[in-house]
């Protein structure tokens, strides 16, 4: 085991991918001879040549439509978005064309694409930095979107992602890149070193993509989350002494609707929280379908804690990013009704 | 010019390009300059671009007005090979007709033609190599017609019955053909065409010898994958060859609204890729254009950009009425005539073929096709079936099904 | 009062706005001289010229980016975008640009650009002339997003959209275009002269947006919908003779809550209708605001009827397409409920 | 190639672009060809773009290498007019100076220089009306200066307080002027380029005279806007300049990757609009390309498409280390020397310029940008405030606040 961040993890997985079998590659903006202007495919240039670490020009859909030729060819092609805000321009080609042409060619053709991408705020990167775009992803079928909250998982889905033979969107929040963040931006930064799961193994290994994680049990309240909010709710969890079950989802789609069930079932209260805007972001599914699976052991409305309908400020980050007292505020919200 | 109740009138100075006729006006192409095939030189294969940029604003042919192939870039192509060349088209054309009247008769949801423009994926096909991965647009149905995918498939497709072979997903002349190394059609235009660039990144990437071919419409160009296409194929000199089939209309739009004041050929000089312009009712002159080009990728000099000149003799669709947008009869005046005909008249000019062989061969075909037709149906219709199962609908939208699909699917109750 | 189909309506509202405001112009593919594929602009080339009935080149990403650029111009661009699946080519532009300029230059700046859409199945369009994306765009704050369901709210919504300084997007259900649907696909079409709201003023008037209208009165369940699921909807609870209250969104971003909860308030039940893929459908914000507003009214889970998380197929369309049978189905489920 | 466990090793044949330097190379620039200001011919501006295609492939040049201003291209500026350039382009580095300190400082979250490119934004906005409509991208904050936007003003903007025009929504240099015809800056590249086509081409149907002028650097021209921008502007011949910035790096990429083996001036030609190559370090260049360009728009021409060739003599922004990607001082090797410096030189040549003058100017812009800072602060720092209320992140994402966002806005505690 070693400790590794997030970036390192990342990196490590990619690494092994890329040692294990000459079909996966990276590429995108400067993720060759630079290694990524958030490191995460430092060396790999390096290591593997300027064919396998492919600097590319600042066209997202003529990345991303590449790499399903690629795929379609054989290969498995790991594109890295530079922020997932930049992801809209390949919009069209990831739903129409990489997440249908399984299905539109009757099972004849497939591309492996894995697309990572960071999001989320908490970095002062105002409007077109800090997004959170999981929502639509999830929206069009034949995607699966996974979201990890630390390097553990990050590693361990990432290389399930690449060897998956669906497409994966895989978002990564990039204000835990480098350490585990608990909502308080006035808090030192601590980094992952300290935290159970940096410790990751140098090897190869693979967390199966659509299982959630249990962070922490409790009866009380269920709270579920994913990416950088984990961490958050978990600091609420604690400020607030609340015995309130914390389930990581990791995967948004396919959804562990398993490990969601079975715990509203048993607390019959539920939180859910993200950093995307609220309206129609992924938690109204997620609320949704809890109401429709759990609605007779429901004690209280489903909570949402999410970032507002607005876009990302800059001078307004922390009031914007979803806060543990805004979380704590919920929970009571929801504990309190009988 | 417009009138407004109290507000501002605008003088506008807007340019807005024309249209080559509409219903109104009488259709003339006289302006059209149709050189010689005498007129343009065929440079060898590893040619830089910059030293070749005439071949964009010219136009290459082989055929003459009097049916004799002449020029630099008569192709080595026997009789025996333009015999076949036109029989698929003859087979191409039979199809159509066939399909489209089926439609018509309300068998099919939907119909597209490609009449007048044959020889482009007929002569490519045949000029290319089996291991090269084809990105067609939706009106080169000859491709598979030359990799030999049988009629009866691609009708059973066409009418989503059992024996569809992408299992009734797509409206009809959306093909999909792994085993032929023909890529799934999108309904999204242009899509493809920066795709191809991908595959064919991927064929130099393991050191592979085969290429990529993509075709996309006139007014096709103007999409974001276009641009795509061209950037990163040169960037990374990518073994593929990109078609633009200006067939001179889009729907009810001229061309003239994509191409930009100039030639399609011509947009492919600013990114040091060759583009080529080539009458495209030439068999010899398509196929002498796509064997250079695909000799070109092979040996490592990277893309070429070929426009092929031609017409969409009929409407877009079984959805269109030309009539209503562009001058009666426009296809008349169409000065590149038809692809079979001027093969046809080829081949009886050296002495290969006569008009009873051709009436033979098309009577040959049409029943060919109706009996294709016939076993087709016996397979199921679109109306009445048998389809595949309804609950294959779930299949295939992830390699394994997950539960969300599976409740979904159970509820279709399968 | 005429007679119109949705069509008319709606070359009517542009006519009129057109005539009113020299500032207003109709562009996209087809739509000047032809009239456009389905005919919504038929004749404005003809009565206002190839300068504001604008033929355009197929990239609907160049589209809406120059229809913005007229908007901060001066002018009130009416796009339309062939059909709804091919949207996404400009999602950037809408996304990143139509939505937040305002915002993002502290209001100084700002689109009012109108952006028509055909969308939704039931005319054998297979994947790719079926789809109904109208949740990715309730998802980016500062959108309004509309789905009208008949030709009177047709035109009177598509003249506030014109005039509305906001970006607007407008979806219109391309099976109800010449006579409402009701789902019976085996049934004769009927058109819209024999439906009360085929009746329209041929002058000016505009229905405001953000609020939805209640179809029918009912007390014993909430049906929600919009667009051409409103009629499917409206059959369905009249097959089943059921007291249901059936709601017409008819516009989404704002939504019309008021109106919604007073009536789950009132029945404590509620089916939740689109043709939309189901996951992260706009019917999940549509629940997740009911569950959370009418918690303690509800006596029964809130039901989902919706298209399928498949590409919409060819051969298997009303197999796809919600039918009154899984509406009535839904309404029944939720009744039994006690 | 690549070693691998088990599996095929490839032997890629798949080309990869090269970067002019990298940190373990030396710069070497000595094969670019740097024609003399004599070598360009200077057209009548309503030329056909086929005509001069050999712009895009040369350099317009003014100032020789003795510092004199020389042939077909000298502007008619005066000494006065050219003091003012050379003023603006040293405001520009002085404020780039300040706020990178004070973003080093922490008083900002992020900054950009244009180090190196000052020519291009002080020339070019001197070159164009007031009317005309500005659609930047992140390294043209001089075009600020020279419609004379006060500096306390951009400095209140990029520590986002009390008196940012923007109300803290973006961060730094994403400048918003309305006042100014500058339009609000996106994050997302591009973006802006086919959004000022959109401008012009309402502009001509106005029948107005106001032109839009837009910038994208060199990475940026593989977006598919700057497609879209091309393919519009020249089917409606819309009034507008389309520059690219070329400054040869996009952050670590070098332009290599975008320039698809030729001059970016030379991706007009296909569309039929004239490219011009033009040298961004030659401030009298810079304002006589424009010129002729915004000439040539106002007289019905259509679009230019100006390639502005000049380097990026520093970090892409204070999260980069440019040492880390591309050879040291890479700056120092580039044959086009410092527009500043060039300007200087030419003033002082023909007398008009003296270095004294030239260090007092330095001095008291110095000073006056740290009283403008001092100032700025005094509105609110960006780590403190005063920033605008909480309360108005809820305002303006629509015109009216619809309920759910009053919902939200009193969540907040406002
Ligand atoms: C992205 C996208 N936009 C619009 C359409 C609708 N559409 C289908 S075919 C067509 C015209 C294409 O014309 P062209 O490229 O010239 O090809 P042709 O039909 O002439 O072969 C249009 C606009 C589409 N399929 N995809
Ligand atoms: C759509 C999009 N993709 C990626 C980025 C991230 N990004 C910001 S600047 C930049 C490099 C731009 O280089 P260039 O166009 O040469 O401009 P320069 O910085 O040299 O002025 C990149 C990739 C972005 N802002 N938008
Ligand atoms: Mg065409
Ligand atoms: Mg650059």
């Amino acid at each position: 085991m070693a400790k590794m961040n997030m970036i390192q993890a990342l990196n490590s997985a990619m690494d092994i991918c890329m040692n294990r079998d000459p079909n996966v590659l990276v590429m995108g903006q400067d993720v060759g001879y630079f290694g990524g202007v958030f490191r995460c495919t430092a060396g790999l240039y390096q290591k593997y040549g300027a064919h396998r670490a492919l600097d590319m020009p600042i066209a997202e859909g003529g990345i991303v439509a590449t790499a399903i030729g690629m795929g379609v060819n054989g290969l498995r092609p790991v594109v890295e978005i530079q922020f997932a805000d930049y992801i809209y321009p390949a919009v069209d080609q990831i739903v129409s064309e990489l997440a249908r042409l399984r299905h539109r060619s009757g099972g004849e053709f497939f591309a492996p694409v894995t697309i990572r991408a960071p999001c989320g705020g908490g970095i002062r990167g105002g409007q077109t930095h800090s997004q959170s775009p999981e929502a639509i992803f999830t929206h069009a079928c034949g995607l699966k979107t996974v979201m990890p909250s630390n390097p553990y998982d990050a590693k361990g889905l990432l290389i399930a992602a690449i060897e998956d033979d669906d497409p994966v969107i895989f978002f990564e929040p990039k204000r835990i890149y480098n350490g585990p963040f608990d909502g308080d931006h006035l808090k030192p930064a601590t980094g992952w070193a300290s935290h159970p799961l940096g410790e990751v193994p140098e090897g190869y290994y693979t967390l199966e993509l659509g299982k959630a994680s249990i962070v922490k049990a409790g009866n009380a309240v269920t709270v579920i989350s994913y990416g950088n909010m984990v961490h958050v709710a978990e600091a609420a969890i604690k400020a607030s002494g609340l015995d309130a079950e914390l389930i990581d989802l990791r995967t948004l789609l396919p959804l562990d609707t398993d490990c969601i069930e079975k715990s509203v079932q048993k607390t019959g209260r539920c939180v859910v929280i993200h950093e995307a805007t609220r309206t129609s972001g992924f938690g109204a599914e997620i609320v949704s379908q809890i109401q429709e699976a759990c609605f007779w052991h429901l004690k209280a409305p489903i909570g949402r804690v999410t970032g507002w309908d607005t876009p990302y400020p800059h001078a307004f980050e922390w009031e914007y990013f979803p806060s543990q007292a805004r979380i704590i505020e919920a929970l009571q919200r929801t504990l309190e009704c009988e | 010019m417009m009138s407004s109740a109290n507000k501002t009138i605008y003088q506008s100075k807007l340019f807005v390009p024309t249209a080559s006729s509409r219903p109104e006006t009488t259709p003339d192409f006289s302006h059209l300059k149709i050189p010689s095939p005498l007129a343009s030189k065929r440079p060898q294969v590893l040619v830089d671009a910059a030293d070749v940029t005439d071949l964009a604003y010219g136009l290459v042919r082989v055929l003459d007005d009097d049916h004799q192939a002449k020029g630099a870039w008569q192709p080595d192509l026997s009789p025996d090979k333009l015999r076949v060349g036109l029989r698929h088209m003859m087979h191409v054309r039979a199809y159509d007709r066939r399909m489209f009247n089926m439609q018509r008769q309300g068998k099919l949801s939907f119909y597209m033609k490609c009449t007048g423009e044959e020889a482009i994926a007929v002569a490519q096909g045949m000029a290319l190599e089996d291991g090269d991965m084809l990105f067609p647009s939706y009106r080169q149905q000859g491709l598979l017609f030359v990799r030999k995918r049988p009629v009866v498939d691609m009708m059973c497709h066409c009418i989503s019955n059992a024996k569809d072979n992408i299992k009734g997903r797509q409206m009809p002349v959306f093909y999909s053909w792994k085993e032929g190394n023909f890529f799934s059609l999108s309904g999204n235009l242009a899509t493809q065409y920066s795709q191809a660039v991908g595959w064919a990144m991927a064929s130099a990437y393991k050191g592979e010898k085969h290429i990529a071919v993509s075709w996309v419409g006139d007014g096709t160009t103007a999409a974001a994958d276009v641009y795509h296409a061209l950037v990163f194929a040169s960037t990374y000199k990518a073994p593929v060859i990109l078609n633009v089939v200006n067939n001179q209309w889009a729907i009810s739009t001229p061309q003239t609204f994509a191409n930009t004041g100039t030639t399609f050929a011509a947009r492919s000089i600013g990114f040091s890729i060759v583009g080529i312009r080539v009458d495209g009712n030439d068999f010899l002159a398509v196929y002498a254009a796509t064997q250079w080009a695909a000799e070109r990728a092979r040996k490592g000099g990277g893309a070429t950009f070929i426009e092929l000149y031609t017409y969409r003799t009929e409407g877009h669709s079984t959805s269109d009425n030309p009539d209503s947008y562009r001058g009666k009869n426009e296809a008349a005046y169409w000065p590149l005539g038809d692809p079979i005909e001027r093969l046809k008249q080829h081949l009886i000019c050296i002495d290969q073929w006569s008009e009873e062989q051709h009436l033979a061969q098309e009577k040959e075909l049409k029943a060919a096709i109706l009996a294709d037709w016939k076993e087709a149906i016996s397979h199921g219709s679109f109306a009445e079936g048998p389809h595949w199962p309804v609950e294959t609908m779930f299949d295939d939208v992830f390699k394994d099904m997950p539960a969300h699909l599976r409740k979904q699917r159970d509820q279709v109750g399968a």
